[in-house]
């Protein structure tokens, strides 16, 4: 255990399962403390359950390509609950198409997102970034 | 209203009518059940798709379609001319968004005015519902080949009145398939009960001279499900939406990546369903199948992607499925271009015409793995049935508690989610852990057998790391997961 | 000198060589044979060819193999690496140009400076006789897989010389296969004479140390050979070189479409090969075979031609064969892009990765098409050591002046030109007309039997419209051709 | 028989047979006398055969790509042996590679081409092509 919380979860009506699962588990491998809102989870999901477990990042999955509509305003939502400068991750698939990943990267990163990832990366990459975004040692 | 597998009485029907037409304003467009049946019969038979099946199992030709759908309905329209011209599709989809699959009708309001404004499809489907019988019906005209609705929606009874009323001959679904891999909480109960619904509006339209083709969603999640596992599926909802009166059933099955496995479990299907069906007394049923190209994590270049959408076809063609749903060198990107979702459908239709005359022959092998699969259905089969005292509806909720029916990778509360799969030495999906499904032990040294071969091969346990990496593995480039390479 | 199947004693070798080495000025290069052989057996044993086939036939893999060749050194070197890395090929081919295969080195020179000139390739491959040593020596050390030659060279002597002594372990082609679809008046005693030379030269490598590849040129005219005709020349030609004391040889066949013929046809030519190999003394031999996918006319569209191309992949996976030549989705246009030419090699790799663990089974069906192909072949095989009265190389030339051996479409007089082939309802290819083929009655009647089953099915005589139609169909999007479609 | 004659073959060191079989077969059944020259066949085996039976027509194949080296200079031979204004026709993959057609054909045209045609071209359309050239009556 590395004393890092992160929550994870499908937003939107997006109810793709398979990465999550694996999500949760290589995670947890890898000493995270794991909160998993699942599938078909709404902004208050996920910001409720990192208010409730004091989470260091929120890591969002969205697959299904509504990504943009449902991530709308959601880092002013973390500030009004208190999650000031929260983590916050996104990856899937998370744009409608094959579209080009700088432009998307950087609709994403005004919508406040920390790092966004391209399709189909694997979560170790992610888990590489979570270790230097909260400085934890090897 | 208690569960019970039982044809809905008309009044029953209309009462439940009642209220599903109020769930969105568009559903007072077809409250008139005699005009929607007086145009759906209007509807040349040409671009039925009921009848356009059962012509192609009768020839043995196998029928291409793709997934497809946008926000707006111009649009759309283009899109499926361009799929039926440039990309030859047999038949033709409406593939409906996510919002409307959730019923969040408001949210879709909102997805197809961002789409006016951003000038691109903001949704990942045609909002149905909110387009109402008027973009129903224009999407239907507009096109000369049989158009089905494709969603995943647990309560689907709005949406299955508008596409009917349109002249929409066909529905994909059922009350456990369009539940479990497509919700979180959805109780099972309810769902299966919509879908007597969706199955009697079906049969209605049927016993009154248009023929309708109901099609359970076979793959579920797409994500290493055992043959058995989703055969069964299958079969109970081919059965229910039987006992409903609908004759026109296409059952499906998701490649698993073993050809032999493949073919086994088509045929497997193809045989169990018709059996089950004349043993529980449904006579006069035409039974044609569907085959989904890979269903699971797609590798990202293009070349290997093309060469999963052929590989599968082989197997399709070979097998002689009446029908098979076409993936495209985009699929691990998003969802495709039309010039991409057309390259996939000609790759597809090419691998089908240098086969179409040819066939898998029988081998001592492919006997064994039909024997295999059909064993294993059967145990869980009577089971539901057992355990739902001899009713079917009832059976299937008991199964999913008690985890005789149990869907790996699944969003859904209602699965006991205890199997894990995994693939032996030659990619054939097994049973790593059965969970609570009722198998035979034959059946289940068998199961474990056949992963110990692999895991002497591979000189590692069989354990859920066989599993992760089984689940990343086509997307890499192989069939058998090896995490050591 | 006459014409015997008999090792070339080493004078003889080198009385002829004197010759060979005078057709070019880069002969000069290559005229001490010890620093030849010195420098080959420098080379790691892990760029060479036929040890690396081996490997691959013991662990029941398939390795991929290209096509390439530019004009100059440094493009060509570049082409080759990007086809090993972004392409993934297992081995590296050279293609030469056809100037070089007419042995008409001036153009070459031509073709060489046009090329520097305009900046892209104005030839069709690499003219290696032109670049000499240093060129081809380059090639092989820039790369870190094996080289193969592969050409259509009637005489490629003084090319054999020069490509071995720059470590190049493998080399194509045959006194027939080499002659008769690659020219129009080449006499067959001449080029099998130029070809003992080649395999003698090989074996010189190999009895010194230097294990040397050779692959006699399955598909002939790759279009629409009957199974028995290719493979009558490709263990025809694996006995001619196993006589000069070649031990590494790889027999090919080209694929004709029909998946259970072409398999048959692989494991016919894969046992009668060891067959014929043992029965004539040649031992410890070592066979491995090629496949090649669809030689014949390519759709133009690419997303169909991937899907010719992933077809073709499938029946040679399940066939196991040790090595596929790949097509790309350029082929109908001309020499592919680097960029095309890659996405063959990968969308290949990539459906031999789905299959790797997977075979085909023995069923009925196939069993009796081997049957069937081996009989045809050894009907065809001892007519040709009778009309040799026992000498196979005068019963070679002796055949082809009978029309004993005959192959369809070729270029050359020297064949004659009597068989015609055509598909039967199920897309294998059988013989139309037999022409002189000695074939037994009973054979002769299957084949006309099975090509009447399709005069039936497609209302039509069968007659050499049935041939054209069936030239056109792959390319036109089929397999069995039908003219009144 | 339309009484017109056309010398067909494949020109360079080209040794494709079977679209030059097939050529063969098809005019001859559309009626035009057909001499042909065959594979591996140089300009002079053409205007030979050309002047020899009064052809109006060269009908050239090439199809391994060297086809821009081995036609330089023909209509200017033609020219010299007589054979003003015959008619020269070219097709099958007749350039390396896959090339922009309307660059090509005006190459083509450019060395005294009277029709150019692109890779997998059906000979009917050469021969509907002839016929009005000819002027030939249905
Ligand atoms: C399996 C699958 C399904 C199954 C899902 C079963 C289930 N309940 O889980 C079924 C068949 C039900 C399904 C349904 C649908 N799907 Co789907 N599906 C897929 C598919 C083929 C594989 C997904 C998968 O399981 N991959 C394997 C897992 C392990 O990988 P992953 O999900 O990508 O997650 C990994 C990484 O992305 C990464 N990751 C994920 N999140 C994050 C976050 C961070 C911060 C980091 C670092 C990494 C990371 O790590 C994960 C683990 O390694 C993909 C295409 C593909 N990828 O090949 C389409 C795909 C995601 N689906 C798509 C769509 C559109 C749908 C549908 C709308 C129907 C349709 N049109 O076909 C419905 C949607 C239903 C809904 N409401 O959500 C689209 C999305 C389009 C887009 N974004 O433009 C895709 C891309 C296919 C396509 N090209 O059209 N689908
Ligand atoms: C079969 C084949 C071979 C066989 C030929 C057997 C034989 N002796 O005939 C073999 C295997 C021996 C062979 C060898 C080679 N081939 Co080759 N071959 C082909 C292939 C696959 C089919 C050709 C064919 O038979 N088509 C069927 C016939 C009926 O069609 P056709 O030839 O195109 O002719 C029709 C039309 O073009 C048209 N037509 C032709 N001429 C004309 C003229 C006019 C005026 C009109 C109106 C119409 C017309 O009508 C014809 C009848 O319908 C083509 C690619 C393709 N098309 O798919 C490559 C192809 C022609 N070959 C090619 C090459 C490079 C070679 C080789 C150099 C080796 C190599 N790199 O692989 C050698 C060359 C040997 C030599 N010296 O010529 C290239 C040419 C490249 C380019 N132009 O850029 C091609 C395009 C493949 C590729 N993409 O690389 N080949």
């Amino acid at each position: 255990m590395n004393g890092k919380t992160i929550v994870i979860g499908v937003i939107g009506s997006d109810v793709h399962a398979v990465g999550n699962k694996i999500i949760d588990y290589a995670l947890t491998n890898a000493g995270f403390n794991v909160v998993n809102v699942g599938v078909l989870s709404t902004q208050e999901d996920f910001i409720n359950a990192a208010v409730e477990t004091n989470a260091d990042c929120i890591l969002i999955s969205s697959l299904y390509g509504h990504g943009e509509l449902d991530c709308q305003g959601i880092r002013e939502k973390c500030d009004e609950a208190g999650l000031k400068d929260i983590l916050l991750y996104i990856g899937g698939n998370i744009v409608v198409g094959k579209q080009d990943f700088k432009d998307v990267e950087e609709r994403f990163k005004k919508l406040g997102f920390n790092r966004v990832y391209p399709p189909g990366v694997k979560i170790e990459a992610g888990i590489e970034d979570l270790k230097k975004d909260l400085e934890i040692k090897q | 209203m208690e569960l019970v597998n039982k044809k809905l009485t008309m009044d029953e029907f209309l009462e439940t009518r009642e209220e599903v037409l109020k769930t969105w304003k568009t559903g007072e467009q077809v409250r008139d059940l005699e005009s929607n049946l007086k145009y759906a019969i209007s509807v040349p038979r040409t671009k039925n798709f009921a009848l356009k099946l059962k012509k192609a199992k009768n020839n043995l030709t196998t029928l291409t379609q793709p997934r497809a759908g946008v926000a707006l309905v111009r649009e759309h329209i283009d899109l499926l001319k361009f799929l039926s011209e440039e990309g030859e599709a047999d038949l033709l989809p409406t593939t409906i968004d996510s919002y409307t699959r959730q019923n969040r009708y408001e949210n879709c309001s909102l997805g197809i005015e961002e789409s006016r404004r951003a000038g691109r499809s903001m949704l990942n489907g045609f909002p149905v519902v909110n387009h109402g019988v008027a973009g129903a019906r224009k999407v239907q005209e507009s096109l000369d080949k049989p158009v089905q609705a494709r969603h995943g929606t647990p309560d689907a009874r709005l949406m299955s009145e508008i596409i009917h009323a349109s002249g929409w001959t066909s529905n994909e679904g059922g009350g456990i398939s369009y539940n479990i891999p497509y919700s979180k909480d959805v109780p099972l109960d309810k769902t299966i009960k919509d879908w007597q619904y969706v199955d009697r509006l079906a049969a209605y339209y049927e016993e009154n001279g248009v023929p309708i083709n109901r099609e359970p969603f076979g793959p579920l999640t797409g994500t290493l499900v055992p043959p058995s596992m989703s055969n069964a599926v299958a079969i109970i909802e081919a059965l229910l939406a039987a006992e409903q009166g609908v004759v026109h059933i296409t059952v499906g099955y998701g490649q698993c990546g073993n050809q032999l496995q493949d073919i086994a479990a088509i045929k497997a299907l193809e045989q169990q369903t018709d059996y089950y069906l004349k043993e529980y007394g449904y006579d006069k049923r035409i039974i044609t199948t569907v085959f989904h190209q890979w269903m699971g994590g797609f590798p990202k270049d293009e070349a290997k992607a093309y060469a999963a959408i052929s590989n599968a076809t082989v197997t399709a063609a070979l097998a002689r499925v009446t029908k098979i749903i076409v993936k495209t060198p985009h699929e691990a990107f998003g969802i495709p271009t039309k010039e991409a979702n057309a390259n996939g459908l000609k790759c597809t239709k090419m691998v089908l015409n240098l086969l179409s005359d040819q066939k898998v022959y029988m081998s001592k092998k492919l006997k064994e793995q039909i024997k295999v699969i059909k064993e294993e259905t059967n145990c869980i089969l009577n089971t539901v049935f057992e355990v739902g005292k001899g009713d079917l509806a009832k059976g299937v909720v008991e199964a999913f508690k008690r985890g005789i029916l149990d869907i790996p990778f699944a969003p859904s509360r209602h699965t006991a989610n205890k199997i894990l799969p995994a693939r032996d030495s030659y990619g054939a999906v097994r049973y790593l852990d059965v969970g609570n499904v009722p198998l035979t032990d034959e059946l289940k040294n068998y199961n474990r057998y056949m992963l110990e071969k692999r895991s002497i091969t591979q000189k590692r346990p069989v354990d859920f790391q066989m599993t992760v990496d089984d689940i990343f593995a086509i997307s890499e480039g192989r069939l058998v997961g090896n995490h050591k390479e």
